[in-house]
C-alpha cells in the first residue's frame, strides 16, 4: 500500500524578507518541491486610476511617480508623452535630450536595485550595499537637479520644471568614470561567483514562445533571446539619434532564459545605459525648457496608447479623452503587473530556494503591480 | 494603593537607575521589523545602506516580527494591508514601537481624497510613537524620527505615575 | 504591415455581421468595434492568420463608457442607468510590427463579454482586473475573482463613474 | 591544575569539578559570544562602506549587552498553538549541547574543563545536542517556516557529521590518542610541528603528509561551517526564503539563548579545527615564558594563542558570511556525499597506508 502523503500550504507574505514588498505568494508543496503558486495582489492598491479620473492632466504627474516607486522618472517619461502625443505638441530638442539622459539614469539606478536586491536574496548582503551606495550617487544628481531624491515630478507635459544646473555635466560624466570600474567590481563579486551561477543558471527557464504569450517585455524578454525594445523597435523621444546595441540572453552558464540571464541583462543594460549618456551629454543643443509648456491642457475628444521602455519593460499609457481638463479614463499596462502573472508557470518543480531567485530575476515593484 | 505602589511612586534612586539601564538598553537596541510598504521602504533601505547606516543607532533589521521592537510603516496603508498590519503588531513582543513613515502612513497623503481602498492613517489600527513626515522622508528625516523614539524611551518608567 | 483599413477589410469578409463598423473620425487612434459575444473567435483568428500574426496583446482595459442616463439619487449622489461598458483591446504583432484596436462594448446592466484570455495568457489577468473595477462579466474566464481589492469587498466596482466608497470596511473607517 | 586548587579549598570533589566546568561559561563562552557578535557586526559593517554601531560605547563596544539587556526585558511568547514543553525545553536544549562541548576543549595546559580521554568524541557527541534541539524547536513552534528550517537543518547537520568524523579518525590513526590535551601536547615547539604540516614526527612521512592535511583542514573546516549553519550553508535559518528558520517563533530571552549558542558554537568548531590542525594552545613561535623563565606566564600565553586562533577562524567564517551567497539545500547535499565524503574516504585510506608503512 502506497504512503498517502499531503501537499503543504504555504503562505510568503504579505509580509516576508524577500517579496519585495507585499506581493502574498501561495504555495503548494511536496517537500521542498512546488506543485502549484498563486499569487495575491492588491495589497498596495492605491486608486491610482480614480485619481487620474480626478485631477487634471498635470496633476496626475506626481502620482504616476508614486507608481513604479524605483523608476519615476520614466513613469513620468512615459505620461507626457502619452499626453504629448494627444494634444499632439512638438517639445524642444533639449528637453527630449534631458528626458533621455534623466531617464537613462534612472534605469541604471533601478538596474542597481534590482541587482542588489536579487543578491540579498541569493544570500549575498554586501553586494547589496555596493549598490546601494552607487545608487546614492545617481540619488545626488537628481536631488541637484529636481530637489528630490525618490518621487521628482520633474517631467511636466510639454517641458521640465527646471534646467539642468550648470555643473551636471560635468557630474554626469565624473559619475560615469566612477561607474564603469563598479560594474566590473560587481561581476567579480556576484556574477561570476560560482555559487551564485549554481544557484541561478538554469533554473526558472522561460521559454520565448510562453514569454511573448505572456506579454513579457524588457529585460525579461529579452534574456528569453528575442531581440525587443521600444528604445529601437518603436522609437520615442530622440532615442533614434543614439547608437546602442540591445543585449540578448545568450544562456552562457546554462540555458537561454533562466534567472541567471535575466540577471545578467540587467548589468549588460547598465553599460547599454551609460553609452546614451555619454552621447546624450556630448549633443544636447541649447535651449529654453519651459518654453513649450502648454497653460491649459484640454486635449481633443480622442484616445491614445502609448508606450515606453521603462527599466522593466513596457510601460504602457492608455488615455481616453472626453475633452475636458480631467482624463476620462487612465489605464497603465505595467510591466511588473504582467511579469507577475507568469508566476504559476514558472515556479511548477523548483525549490523554495529557487521561488526566491526566480521571483528575485522577474524584478516587479508591487507598487505597479497592484497601482 | 497597596503599599508597594507606594513606596514605588517617588523616585527612589534605586529605581530611578535601574529605570535609567533599562531604557537605555531598549533604545540603543531597537531592532526593527524588516518590512517595508511602499516608496518609503526604498527609502527606509537607503537608510539601512551604506551612506546613512541605520546600524550605528543599533537598528538592525529581523525578519521575523517576534525578535524585533520597533516596526517602522513605510508606505501606503491600504485596506487590504491593514488587517496584516495589525496581526503584525500583535506578534510583536512587548515592550514594542511604531514609527509612521511617510504622509501615507500618517494620514492617507496624496490618497486622502480618492483612495477609496487607502487607510487614511495607520494610527486608525495600530497606535504610533512617533510620526515621520515627507513624501517620502528623507533617511535623514527618519533618522530623526529614530531619535526622537529613543529620547521617548529615554524618559520612560518602570513605575507608573499618577495612575 | 498592414493598416487598419486593410484588416478591416480581412475581417470584414471572414466574419461579417460581427464586426460593427470602424471608426476613424476620432484624433490619434482608428478602432475597430466588434460584437461581445464574437470578440474570442476575432482574437483567435487574428492571432492565427498567417498574414496578421497578433502574437502580443499589449493592453486590454476596461472603461465606464457613462452615456446611460444619469440621475441623481435621494442623498445627492450620481447614479447611471443603461448605456455601456466597453473594453479595448491593443494589439500588435512583433513579426509584421502592425498594430491595432479593437473595441467591445456590452449592457451595462448586464456587462457579458468573451474572454480572450485563452488567446494572450496575461490577458487573464487584466480581465480579472477589469471585473474588479468595472464589474465586466467575462465569459469562459477560468478563474473569474478579485484581484486588486479584497475579496470580501461588497461595495461595487470602484472604478465605475457612479461608484460610492462604503463608510467602513472590517470596522475601519475609509473615509477621509 | 585548577582542578587541584578548587580541591584544595573547598575539600570536596563533586564541588570542585562543578566549579571548574561552570568556569568556562563564564569567563569565556558568555563574554566571547558578546563579543563576537559585536564583532560580527563591525566586521560586516566595515567590508560594507559602513561604521556599524557606535553610539554606544566607544565604537559601539556595549551593543551586544544592550541587546542581551533588551532581551531580557522583551515579553515572552509562546504561540497557543506551539507544543510549550518542547517550546521551553528546545532554546535550553541548543544551549546546553553548544555548552557542553567547551568542557572537553583544551584552552591551555593548565586549563581544561575535563580532561577525558576520549575528548574529541565527546565534542561529536555532545554537538549532536544542538540537532534536537533544533528539531524541538522546529516541531514546536507549530510554523511552517520553523518546521522546514529545522528538518534543513537536522539533514544538514547530520549529513556534515560524515566527514568530520572521517577527517578526526585521520588524524586519530596519525596520532593514536582522543585526548585534545595529549593531541595539543604533542604539537609543541615551533609551527612545524603542527599537524596541518605533517605533526611532529620527523621523516619521510611528514612531508608527504602534508598536502592531504591541507585538504583535511579544508574539508573539517568546510564541513564545521556547516555544522553552525553559517553561510554559505545557512541555509535552516535562510533569512530570505525562510524568514529565520527554526527560530522564527522565539522571542526575548529564549531567543537570546539560539543566539548565543550559534555564536558558541562558532567559537567551538575552531577551537576543534585549531586544536587538531593548528597546535592547539601551542605558541607558534616558542613562549616569553621560557624565555625568561617565567613560568605562570605559560599557561596565561597559552590562552592567548589559543583564543587568537579561534577568533582568527571565527573572523574567517564572518568573512565568508559577508562575501558569499547562499547554496540550495540540494546543492548542499551534494557538495557533502559527492564530493566531501569521498574526498575525506580516499584521504583516510591514504594516510592509513602510509602510517602504516
Amino acid at each position: 500500500m502506497a504512503l498517502k502523503t499531503e501537499e503543504m500550504i504555504l503562505n510568503m507574505g504579505p509580509q516576508h524578507p524577500s517579496t519585495h514588498g507585499v506581493l502574498r505568494l501561495e504555495l503548494e508543496l511536496e517537500g521542498e518541491i512546488i506543485v502549484g503558486a498563486k499569487p495575491h495582489i492588491g495589497y498596495l492598491h492605491r486608486c491610482f486610476e480614480k485619481h487620474c479620473e480626478a485631477m487634471n492632466y498635470s496633476q496626475v504627474i506626481p502620482y504616476t511617480d508614486r507608481m513604479d516607486y524605483l523608476a519615476s522618472m520614466y513613469n513620468e517619461f512615459g505620461y507626457v508623452t502619452a499626453v504629448e502625443k494627444l494634444l499632439g505638441i512638438q517639445v524642444p530638442e533639449r528637453v527630449e535630450y534631458i528626458r533621455v539622459i534623466m531617464g537613462e539614469f534612472q534605469r541604471i539606478a533601478s538596474h542597481l536595485v534590482a541587482i542588489g536586491t536579487y543578491g540579498l536574496d541569493i544570500g549575498a548582503m554586501t553586494p547589496f550595499l555596493y549598490c546601494f551606495r552607487d545608487r546614492e550617487k545617481i540619488l545626488s544628481l537628481f536631488e541637484q537637479t529636481c530637489g528630490a531624491r525618490l518621487l521628482y515630478n520633474y517631467i511636466w507635459v510639454g517641458g521640465l520644471s527646471h534646467d539642468l544646473h550648470p555643473d551636471f555635466i560635468h557630474q554626469a560624466k565624473e559619475f560615469i568614470k566612477y561607474f564603469r570600474p563598479k560594474i566590473k567590481e560587481l561581476n567579480d563579486l556576484l556574477t561570476k561567483n560560482k555559487i551564485f551561477i549554481d544557484r541561478t543558471a538554469n533554473v526558472g527557464i522561460l521559454p520565448l514562445d510562453l514569454a511573448i504569450n505572456y506579454g513579457i517585455s524588457g529585460p525579461n524578454l529579452r534574456a528569453s533571446g528575442f531581440k525587443w525594445d521600444i528604445r529601437k523597435d518603436d522609437p520615442y523621444s530622440v532615442y533614434h539619434k543614439f547608437d546602442f546595441d540591445i543585449p540578448i540572453g545568450q544562456g552562457a552558464m546554462g540555458t537561454v532564459g533562466d534567472c541567471w540571464d535575466r540577471y545578467y541583462m540587467r548589468v549588460l543594460e547598465m553599460e547599454e545605459s551609460l553609452k546614451i549618456i555619454e552621447q546624450a551629454i556630448e549633443q544636447i543643443p541649447e535651449g529654453d525648457v519651459t518654453s513649450a509648456i502648454p497653460k491649459r491642457i484640454k486635449p481633443a475628444v480622442g484616445q491614445v496608447y502609448s508606450r515606453v521602455e521603462n527599466p522593466r519593460g513596457e510601460l504602457g499609457y492608455f488615455i481616453i479623452s472626453d475633452g475636458t481638463v480631467n482624463p476620462f479614463r487612465v489605464k497603465v499596462k505595467g510591466p511588473s503587473f504582467v511579469h507577475l502573472g507568469i508566476m504559476n508557470e514558472l515556479l511548477k518543480g523548483y525549490m523554495i530556494a529557487d521561488v526566491i531567485a526566480i521571483l528575485g530575476s522577474i524584478d516587479i515593484v508591487l507598487g505597479e503591480v497592484d497601482r | 494603593m497597596s503599599l508597594l505602589d507606594k513606596q514605588f511612586s517617588d523616585d527612589n534612586i534605586v529605581i530611578t537607575k535601574v529605570d535609567d539601564l533599562l531604557n537605555w538598553s531598549r533604545l540603543s537596541s531597537l531592532w526593527q521589523v524588516g518590512f517595508g510598504l511602499a516608496c518609503c521602504a526604498i527609502e527606509m533601505m537607503a537608510t539601512s545602506a551604506s551612506h546613512y547606516d541605520f546600524d550605528r543607532f543599533g537598528v538592525i533589521p529581523r525578519p521575523s516580527p517576534r525578535q524585533s521592537d520597533v516596526i517602522i510603516i513605510s508606505g501606503t496603508v491600504t485596506l487590504k494591508m491593514a488587517t496584516r498590519i495589525k496581526r503584525l503588531y500583535e506578534q510583536m513582543p512587548d515592550p514594542k514601537y511604531v514609527i509612521s513613515m511617510g504622509s501615507c502612513s500618517n494620514c492617507g497623503g496624496p490618497y486622502w481624497e480618492h483612495g477609496y481602498h487607502v487607510l487614511k492613517g495607520v494610527d486608525r489600527v495600530i497606535p504610533v510613537d512617533v510620526y515621520v513626515p515627507g513624501c517620502p522622508p528623507r533617511p535623514e528625516a527618519l533618522l530623526e524620527g529614530l531619535l526622537k523614539l529613543q529620547e521617548k524611551i529615554r524618559n520612560e518608567s518602570l513605575v507608573k505615575k499618577n495612575s | 504591415m498592414k493598416t487598419t483599413e486593410d484588416i478591416f477589410e480581412i475581417l470584414k469578409t471572414n466574419f461579417g455581421e460581427s464586426i460593427l463598423e470602424l471608426i476613424s473620425t476620432q484624433p490619434i487612434e482608428k478602432y475597430i468595434r466588434i460584437n461581445n459575444f464574437e470578440i474570442d473567435k476575432v482574437c483567435l483568428f487574428l492571432k492565427d492568420n498567417e498574414d496578421l500574426l497578433f502574437d502580443n496583446l499589449m493592453n486590454l482595459s476596461g472603461v465606464d463608457d457613462a452615456n446611460g442616463k444619469k440621475t441623481l439619487s435621494a442623498n445627492g449622489t450620481q447614479i447611471i442607468s443603461g448605456g455601456t461598458l466597453s473594453v479595448f483591446y491593443h494589439i500588435e504583432s512583433t513579426k509584421y510590427r502592425h498594430k491595432l484596436v479593437l473595441k467591445t462594448s456590452a449592457e451595462r446592466e448586464k456587462p457579458d463579454i468573451a474572454s480572450v484570455s485563452k488567446i494572450w495568457r496575461h490577458a487573464n489577468w487584466h480581465e480579472r482586473e477589469a471585473f474588479d473595477l468595472l464589474g465586466i462579466n467575462f465569459l469562459n474566464h477560468p478563474d473569474l475573482r478579485r484581484i486588486l481589492m479584497p475579496y470580501d469587498w461588497e461595495a461595487g466596482f470602484p472604478l465605475r463613474k457612479d461608484y460610492e466608497n462604503p463608510e467602513f470596511y472590517l470596522g475601519m473607517k475609509v473615509p477621509y | 591544575m585548577i582542578y587541584d586548587f578548587l580541591f584544595k579549598i573547598t575539600d570536596s570533589n563533586i564541588i570542585a569539578s562543578i566549579i571548574q566546568s561552570l568556569l568556562p561559561l563564564f569567563i569565556f563562552i558568555l563574554p566571547f559570544a558578546l563579543f563576537a557578535v559585536w564583532l560580527e557586526r563591525k566586521v560586516s559593517a566595515h567590508m560594507q562602506d559602513r561604521l556599524g554601531p557606535m553610539r554606544v560605547g566607544y565604537h559601539g563596544a556595549l551593543q551586544t549587552i544592550a541587546d542581551i539587556l533588551k532581551l531580557v526585558q522583551k515579553e515572552d511568547i509562546i504561540p497557543n498553538e506551539a507544543d510549550k514543553p518542547l517550546f521551553n525545553i528546545a532554546p535550553v536544549l541548543v544551549f546546553i549541547g553548544s555548552y557542553a562541548v567547551f568542557a572537553a576543549i583544551p584552552f591551555s595546559g593548565a586549563f581544561i574543563g575535563s580532561n577525558i580521554d576520549l575528548g574529541i568524541i565527546f565534542i561529536i557527541a555532545a554537538s549532536g545536542f544542538v540537532v534536537a534541539g533544533i528539531l524541538m524547536a522546529g516541531w514546536a513552534s507549530n510554523n511552517k517556516y520553523s518546521l522546514l528550517g529545522a528538518m534543513r537543518s537536522a539533514a544538514q547537520i547530520i549529513s556534515y557529521e560524515i566527514p568530520t568524523v572521517l577527517v578526526v579518525l585521520t588524524i586519530i590513526m596519525i596520532t593514536g590518542t582522543t585526548n585534545l590535551q595529549t593531541l595539543s601536547e604533542m604539537q609543541t615547539g615551533h609551527f612545524w610541528n603542527w599537524m596541518i604540516l605533517g605533526g611532529p614526527k620527523f621523516g619521510i612521512a611528514k612531508f608527504i603528509f602534508i598536502p592531504f592535511m591541507i585538504i583535511n583542514f579544508i574539508i573539517i573546516y568546510i564541513s564545521t561551517l556547516a555544522e553552525v549553519n553559517r553561510t554559505p550553508f545557512d541555509i535552516p535559518e535562510a533569512e530570505s526564503e525562510l524568514v529565520s528558520g527554526y527560530h522564527t517563533e522565539y522571542s526575548g530571552m529564549k531567543f537570546a539563548m539560539f543566539f548565543l549558542a550559534e555564536y558558541a558554537n562558532m567559537f567551538a568548531v575552531s577551537a576543534i579545527v585549531t586544536a587538531l590542525f593548528f597546535g592547539g594552545y601551542q605558541s607558534p613561535v616558542g613562549y616569553v615564558g621560557n624565555l625568561f623563565g617565567i613560568h605562570w606566564l605559560i599557561p596565561i600565553e597559552q590562552f592567548f594563542w589559543f583564543t587568537a586562533k579561534g577568533i582568527f577562524f571565527v573572523f574567517v567564517q564572518m568573512w565568508l558570511r559577508w562575501t558569499l551567497p547562499r547554496l540550495r539545500v540540494d546543492q548542499l547535499m551534494t557538495a557533502c556525499w559527492k564530493y566531501l565524503i569521498p574526498i575525506a574516504f580516499v584521504n583516510l585510506i591514504i594516510i592509513g597506508l602510509i602510517t602504516v608503512l
